[in-house]
């Protein structure tokens, strides 16, 4: 089962790598429902020994949301606004995929640091929860357009299942719940949003909105 | 009290929710928003029982220990009820011009009326949660909820501030989770029951043997996280465009309810870390740090600011930076804090009260189109007149002596540094934010008001005078068990010591 | 002491008040004297004083009944100055300590009713005066004060009478430059508040340079006789403060009066060899007087 | 005490209850009959040097309801109850112009809490106590300076005074904390025992906080503003007794710092030459009646400095002679200041009032229409000048024989007597100088406009309080031997010890001045008398002020106040900056010329203005953080926690 886990936690690493240097809003939503997917899994082939029903069920459920519905809700988004499909970023593609590989080298030293020794393949999965949530960070920081910025959330969230699995193994069924259930309805909220705003603005440039400033 | 049956915690959630079912039946939008301030109301009444018992001292818990009440969440409940119920009566005022002229919607004001109880719903889980878990579903669902409270009336700069909100909030909240992830790994092994691994009861009493250098990286995820909902400096920069462009009521409860609720998130962190003797001050240290960055970047703004809400909003993360000091004074200055928290909480809600209502009548929040304010609307520009004196700090409102005690903790801990910057920040606060407040009360009227306007009625005057003159009566006569109270509020973050 | 050899404080008084006015006449004959003129009788200003008590009075209708006070109170201040004076032997008639401050009150209080019932007839010349008078008087306050300043310290009296006997029969040691000083300040103090040159010139007929006589120029009758023997009070008044100075006062009556003749001749000398300054050059010569007195001061701290 | 509670109570209530019910009467009874008990409460410390307390719980943190009227106290409220009752009784005409334009029982509210706030200061003996009355007293001033709000002058006035206040309140508030620190309990009594370098910070800071309110140069910037701002009867308390709460402050904590160091005297000395002199400069060169008042306070205040400052002087060199008459001539300074500056500014309103405008080049002649008001400011005038046979006199007598003490002693305090009888000698000729300006510009001459031709003589409510003043002034130039019999009481709390009063000898001269205007009365009876037998059957003429030969002078040729301060104005011009524009006539039909100066605050100016200025330009670098992008903000928040990593993990 390790080999599988690690395979997966080094899929993950390439997804984050491809959406930090991607440049097509189809294909970043594309990768971030592949990692949602890995990521939901997850569980799974850690508790392998003791498969329960209710980790089943919260494995289907992060897979359904994470894999499935929230790509959708992106998807719909997108063709709703019409918008071009380039990703416009600030950080060239080139720099981006090299600072993907800086933050990667630091996750795995935050990771040493906190110090949780781990045997075999876990001690992958801190570090690349770690770098799953930063990616997402710069996903948001370092591109143009709100639904960008809703991806970068989305592939954080995703960053933090995963730290979650790795720190403490089984968070309480209801607060598991909870998070999967704010993240959905959060990137609902955000997509409601985006609609309102590409209503208001005739754009989704968030680098544009900046009107509320001293 | 021990008489009156005491509805359960989790009645006191899915009150508010119960209230937020019943906008969608009605159909009249002036009852609907009579029902969030009645929903408030009895929320509050239905708590009273149980707030006035904890903070006497008693401590609840319920459904196995995820949800508690302690003095401190007592008394932070307590302020919440407080704010709703003022910002819920003032609604009514606020928002009937607006569903007279038919400008609001029957679905605007159901939407507004039942995402305000969904966040007071959400605040209150936020409080009574005794799981750290839970307590970060609450915060996130207040987020979410109150987002679009800020878009109750649309227009560009709505949706922006929005975004912002969202945006950076949500960021904020899920460091906050990742923060208490790591508490929890830090407290690998120390609860037996992994259902319980979150509550703060469990980790409180087995404070001392959590792995320190996991709390710490904890702790500073969970400050950072809860910080940016907490409004404090360098992560309040969503706070002074969402509180500005959100209908007034709404930024009174951001600013006498929310922020609170951030902060109470981290003290709940900051007294685990309390509890390690090796860490008996470095979260203090944080917190002081932070607040003195609140002062002084509120201190930059509010030196240049002409719009009144923003400026209101500036004077939030300063106040929350104060109160973020005296939690990192020690005993003395934590019971400061939170005397300071009721008495921000006050005058805030009136600032935002008098502020929002003079922006719809002279349709502009820049102080200078104001100025003449308090002789054409003698209520709300007197009120903000006073309310703004109060916040700043004059005597003899109670936030005088707030700010006395933390300034005393400060000078008894030796801190000359965070006296000089404490004082140097409100000082040109005050000097600043003064010289506008007065000209807009008093000054020659720059430009006709928008609308004629029926005049503030009783209802008004009361929701004016009645927060400031608490405010006095606090400034000059603490009652004895109000400062018993706070006592043990600030025991409770010391572990009961 | 010789007891007895001269009047009594108060016969010491009269003989001043009637004394006083003979001043000017010595001032006068002695410029006379160096103008190569004959010029007027000794007694001219006692003939001028009966000539102007026998006038009525004509009075200004813009004036009130501060211009009409301001003569009685000026004639006041300065005979009642006169019980604050050792001359000769005697002590004063009242001698206590600080008493040289109300000497400084009285003739403040005479320059401030001077200044007021000049203001009161709403004439430019005569404002002009007293805006004058009042820097220049502002000026001179110091350096007086400073200079009984020095004289206390040198003698450890508080008292204008136990100034002029110590100063006359115990002269502290060494302490003969810093008289000098002291007298020197003294009498420009002298000069200057007594409306002569360098400072005014009594004699002018320009309205626009005078200082003195233009605050006088409505005054007329009894008024005016009031005003001007008050000022002869207080030219003798300062006069005496300069003999004392020199410890001529204490040694008897007879010094006393030789001195006070010996300034009237120098006042003259003064005035019949010097021109008048400009009107901008007054402070200078005020400061430097104040720089003379403090001089004086800095040397006994020294030496004490 | 129970006085005292009563006065309290009763100027609370009745100021509530004047707000409330919107009855002026209420409050103008409450203020009168509240004084009056005032009054009671303060006589017994005073007569018989014994001192009353009250301690009672009080729910604050660290506070408690502890008042104390010791003979210090009562030294305080005497002036306080007498000018509050007597400017309320002016108040209640001089409202009168205001009457129907808006309702003043809020005035008078205010106006008693002011008065009540300030009782409370003087007698509280917890530092939360005294704190809360401070600012509660800086507060209700406040409201009263602005009563004319809709003018922009008392806007910014009032506003300066809120600001200067607070920052004053801030040094308090350290200075409190710090000897509570100390102590350990935040009570007067406790306060003490500090070693010398923490007694000499907290000197400094009580010297800031205090000085602010009191009006030491240069931190007195709120006080020309303000003053003239307000309505005069409030100018009167505020320049009559409220800046003197800031010396009260001052002596209170140096009872409880003990006598210190040498250098404490040296600095007030210094503080009390800088403001007499700048204060009386500015003043005479202000053409705003009120404002010229304001400035002289300034210096006034600087006197008062000047004699504590020798007593703290004699005290900590252990001159007891020096010690007394620096404090007793400090104290009565102060006291003869809050009559004869409220008489002052009590008359400077009724000028306002009557003629419409305070500003001293369109007045003139008013002598004529106001002869009450002018005999009363000529009064005053006389005292503020410190001429005899007056108060002020008397209490720069006893300060300068202090400083001839001083002068007399051997080394360097000589020096510091030095300088102060130079400094008094001055700042009592340019005074002179000052206010004859005033008064012969403002009250003599003709009038110089429309305004003063049309001013009349004020009602009888207004001149009372006046003629109470003007009373008070000469009964202290007379009676001050008697008055000043049991000075030991008073001076008692500042450490001059039993018997140092009587050793100054201080006693025997104020027994020789009172001997001494006794006979200047008579001269001037007789001298009259005289005059009037002479002129008694002669003819007595009228006619025009002599025009040295210009047949047609007018009013308009009168000196005017500008040329009467010139020579001093030109001579101090370096420190004054008066700004001149001058429109010189040119060409051969010369056009109209014109003169104009103004003479703005040196320290606002040159200290408070740029530094604001400075201020703001260093913060305005700052203001790219809310640039308004938010992926910079999220940035932000990702650095934020990056650097809080590194920093306390790394």
């Amino acid at each position: 089962m390790s080999a599988w886990s690690e395979l997966i936690l080094i899929l993950v690493i390439l997804t984050n790598l491809l959406l930090v240097g991607g440049n097509r809003l189809t294909g970043l939503i594309r990768f971030a429902a592949v990692q949602g997917l890995l990521a939901g899994l997850l569980p799974l082939l850690v508790h392998s020994h003791a498969i329960t029903a209710r980790l089943i069920f919260l494995a289907a459920l992060a897979v359904a949301l994470k894999g499935v519905a929230f790509p959708l809700l992106l998807g719909r988004a997108l063709r709703e606004a019409d918008i071009r499909r380039e990703v416009e970023p600030f950080v060239g593609s080139e720099l981006s995929t090299f600072l993907g590989i800086s933050l990667l080298a630091f996750s795995f030293w935050l990771s040493e640091w906190l110090g949780i020794a781990q045997a075999g393949w876990l001690r992958l999965m801190l570090p690349v929860g770690f770098f799953t949530m930063m990616t997402g960070l710069f996903l948001i920081i370092s591109r143009h357009k709100a639904l960008t910025q809703v991806l970068g959330y989305l592939v954080m969230e995703n960053g933090i299942f995963l730290l979650g699995v790795a720190l403490v193994g089984e968070v309480p069924f209801i607060v598991e719940l909870g998070v999967l259930l704010d993240a959905f309805v959060a990137v609902f909220v955000m997509g409601i949003a985006i609609h309102h705003i590409n209503r208001e603005f005739n754009h989704m440039d968030v680098h544009l909105m900046a009107r509320l400033k001293e | 009290m021990n008489g009156l049956p005491q509805p359960g915690l989790a009645a006191l959630v899915l009150l508010p929710l119960a209230g937020c079912g019943l906008c969608w039946v009605l159909r009249a939008p002036k009852r609907i928003l009579a029902v969030t301030w009645l929903a408030s109301l009895l929320s509050a009444l239905a708590a009273a029982p149980a707030v006035w018992a904890c903070l006497h001292g008693r401590a609840l818990q319920e459904a196995q220990g995820w949800l508690a009440l302690d003095a401190l969440s007592a008394f932070h409940l307590a302020v919440m009820y407080g704010v709703f119920i003022l910002s819920s009566a003032y609604a009514q005022i606020y928002f009937d011009g607006g569903i007279s002229s038919g400008e609001l919607s029957l679905a605007q004001v159901r939407q507004f009326a039942s995402l305000w109880l969904g966040s007071l719903a959400a605040l209150t889980l936020t409080l009574v949660s005794n799981n750290l878990g839970m307590m970060w579903v609450g915060m996130e669902a207040t987020t979410l909820l109150t987002a679009f409270l800020i878009i109750v009336r649309r227009s560009p700069d709505a949706l922006e501030a929005m975004w912002k909100y969202l945006l950076i909030c949500s960021v904020g909240i899920a460091f906050a989770f990742i923060g208490t992830l790591l508490v929890a790994a830090s407290a690998k092994g120390l609860v037996q029951d992994p259902g319980q691994l979150l509550h703060w009861s469990r980790l409180m009493a087995a404070a001392s043997g959590l792995n320190p250098k996991l709390l710490k990286a904890g702790f500073l995820f969970v400050l950072v996280g809860y910080g940016t909902k907490a409004g404090l400096a360098p992560m309040h920069s969503w706070l002074p465009d969402a509180h500005s462009q959100a209908p007034a009521p709404v930024s009174a409860v951001f600013s006498g309810c929310m922020l609170n609720a951030g902060l109470y998130c981290i003290l709940r962190y900051g007294a685990l870390c309390h509890a390690l003797p090796q860490l008996a001050d470095w979260s203090a240290g944080l917190l002081r740090l932070l607040g003195l960055l609140s002062i002084s970047v509120a201190a930059v703004f509010i030196l240049f600011q002409n719009d009144g809400k923003r400026l209101l909003a500036y004077s939030s993360v300063e106040h929350l930076g104060i109160i973020a000091l005296g939690m990192g004074l020690g005993t003395p200055g934590i019971f400061a804090a939170l005397f300071h928290t009721l008495n921000h909480a006050l005058g805030k809600s009136v600032g935002f009260f008098c502020m929002g209502r003079l922006g719809q009548i002279y349709g502009t929040n820049d102080l200078r189109r104001l100025a003449g304010a308090a002789r054409r609307e003698p209520v709300w520009g007197n009120g903000l007149l006073l309310s703004l004196l109060a916040i700043l700090g004059a005597a003899p409102f109670a936030v005088f002596l707030s700010e006395f005690l933390v300034l005393k903790a400060a000078v008894e801990a030796h801190r000359a540094v965070v006296v000089a910057v404490f004082l140097a920040g409100t000082c040109i606060i005050f000097i600043s934010a003064s010289r506008r407040v007065i000209a807009a009360a008093w000054g020659e009227p720059a430009a006709p008001a928008r609308l004629p306007g029926p005049r503030a009625g009783l209802a008004a005057t009361l929701l004016v005078a009645l927060p400031l003159a608490l405010l006095l009566c606090l400034g000059v006569w603490m009652p004895g068990p109000f400062r018993g109270a706070l006592e043990r509020c600030a025991a409770v973050l010391n572990g009961g010591r | 002491m010789e007891t007895g050899l001269i009047f009594p404080s108060a016969g010491g008084i009269a003989g001043a008040a009637l004394a006083a006015p003979l001043l000017s006449g010595v001032i006068n004959r002695t410029k006379a004297v160096f103008a190569g003129r004959q010029g007027q009788p000794l007694l001219q200003a006692y003939h001028d004083i009966i000539k102007l008590l026998g006038k009525g009075a004509v009075y200004s209708r813009t004036t009130t009944w501060v211009f009409r006070a301001g003569p009685i109170i000026q004639f006041s201040c300065a005979a009642l100055a006169l019980a604050l004076l050792p001359m000769g032997f005697q002590p004063a008639l009242l001698a206590f300590p600080g008493d040289f401050i109300c000497l400084a009150g009285l003739l403040a209080l005479m320059r401030f009713f001077l200044m007021t019932a000049a203001l009161d007839t709403g004439s430019s010349f005569e404002g002009m005066g007293a805006s004058r008078e009042a820097a220049f008087s502002a000026l001179a306050e110091p350096v007086f004060l400073l200079s009984l300043a020095v004289l206390a310290r040198l003698t450890g009296a508080l008292s204008l009478s136990g100034m002029a006997s110590r100063l006359a029969l115990h002269p502290a040691e060494g302490s003969g430059p810093v008289l000098v000083l002291t007298t020197l300040a003294l009498f420009v103090v002298l000069l200057a508040e007594n409306a002569r040159v360098p400072v005014d010139d009594p004699n002018t007929h320009l309205e626009l340079t005078m200082i003195h006589e233009v605050m006088a120029l409505d005054h007329g009758g009894p008024d005016l006789a009031f005003i001007q023997y008050a000022a002869q009070l207080k030219l003798w008044i300062m006069g005496i403060l300069v003999v004392n100075a020199l410890g001529l006062g204490g040694r008897g009556g007879w010094a006393c009066a030789g001195g006070m003749a010996a300034l009237a001749v120098l006042i003259g000398i003064v005035e019949s060899t010097m021109a008048r300054l400009r009107l901008l050059r007054v402070p200078q010569l005020m400061i430097g007087a104040g720089a003379l007195s403090l001089l004086a001061l800095l040397l006994t701290l020294v030496r004490p | 005490m129970a006085w005292l509670l009563l006065s309290l109570s009763i100027l609370l209530a009745s100021g509530l209850a004047a707000w409330v019910l919107r009855r002026e009467s209420i409050g103008l009874a409450g203020a009168i009959v509240g004084c009056a008990a005032g009054l009671v409460s303060a006589a017994a410390p005073l007569l018989t040097g014994r001192s009353c307390a009250l301690s009672l719980p009080w729910s604050v943190p660290y506070g408690s309801f502890h008042l104390e009227i010791d003979a210090l106290s009562a030294f305080f409220l005497l002036p306080l109850f007498l000018v509050g009752a007597l400017s309320a009784v002016y108040a209640y005409g001089y409202l009168a112009p205001y009457r129907r334009s808006q309702p003043l029982g809020r005035t008078w509210f205010f106006y008693n809490a002011l008065v009540a706030s300030m009782a409370l200061v003087v007698t509280a003996r917890n530092a939360v106590l005294f704190l809360t009355a401070w600012e509660a007293m800086a507060l209700t001033s406040f409201f009263l300076v602005v009563f004319e709000s809709e003018r922009k002058d008392a806007r910014e006035a009032g506003w300066s005074y809120l600001v200067a206040s607070h920052l004053g309140t801030a040094f308090l508030i350290i200075l409190f904390v710090w000897l509570g620190s100390r102590a350990g309990s935040l009570e007067f009594e406790r306060f003490g025992n500090l070693d010398s370098r923490a007694a000499g910070m907290l000197f400094l800071l009580a010297l800031i906080g205090f000085g602010t309110k009191a009006g030491f140069f240069p931190l007195h910037v709120w006080l020309p503003e303000a003053h003239p701002a307000a309505p005069s009867h409030v100018s009167a308390l505020m320049s009559g007794v409220m800046i003197k709460m800031g010396i009260y402050g001052l002596l209170r904590i140096y009872i409880c710092l003990g006598p210190g160091p040498a250098w404490w005297g040296w600095l007030m000395v210094a503080v009390g030459v800088v403001s007499g002199v700048l204060g009386v400069l500015f003043a005479l060169a202000q053409s705003d009646l009120k404002r010229l008042l304001a400035y002289s306070s300034v210096e006034n205040i600087g006197i008062i400095a000047l004699g504590l400052g020798l007593g703290m002087l004699g005290r900590s060199l252990g001159i007891p002679a020096l010690a007394a008459l620096g404090f007793a001539g400090g104290l009565l300074h102060l006291l003869n200041h809050a009559l004869f500056k409220s008489l002052l500014f009590l008359g400077a309103g009724a000028v306002a009032h009557s003629a419409g405008t305070r500003d001293i080049e369109h007045l003139g002649g008013l002598a004529k229409a106001m002869p009450w008001t002018a005999g009363f400011f000529l009064l005053g005038a006389v005292a503020i000048c410190g001429l005899p046979p007056l108060n002020g006199f008397v209490g720069e007598f006893l300060i300068l024989l202090g400083a001839y003490h001083g002068a007399c002693a051997v080394g360097h305090l000589a020096a510091a007597g030095a300088a102060a009888i130079a400094a008094i000698a001055l700042i009592g000729g340019l005074a002179a100088a000052c206010f004859t300006r005033a008064f012969g510009i403002v009250f003599l001459g003709q009038p110089r406009s429309r305004h003063a031709e049309s001013a009349h003589e004020v009602g009888w409510s207004m001149r009372i309080p006046m003629a109470a003043l003007a009373a008070g002034c000469v009964a202290i130039g007379l009676g001050a031997p008697w008055l000043l019999a049991s000075a030991d009481r008073f001076l008692g709390p500042l450490g001059v010890g039993a018997g140092s009063w009587a050793g100054s000898g201080a006693r025997g001269c104020l027994l020789g001045l009172t001997l001494l205007w006794a006979g200047l009365l008579a001269i001037v009876l007789a001298a009259a008398g005289f005059r009037r037998w002479l002129l008694g059957g002669r003819p007595i003429g009228e006619g025009g002020t002599w025009d040295c030969g210009y047949g047609r002078p007018s009013e308009r040729m009168q000196y005017t106040a500008s040329s009467f301060a010139q020579p001093l104005i030109s001579l101090f011009a370096p420190v004054l900056r008066t700004r001149r524009k001058l429109a010189t006539p040119t060409g051969y039909y010369p056009g109209p010329a014109d003169l104009a100066t103004t003479t703005p605050d040196i320290a606002s100016r040159g200290l408070f203005s740029p530094a604001y200025e400075a201020m703001q330009a260093l913060l305005a670098r700052f203001r790219w953080l809310q640039h308004g992008y938010l992926q910079l903000y999220v940035l932000q928040l990702a650095v934020t926690l990056l650097v809080l990593l590194i920093w306390k993990l790394g």
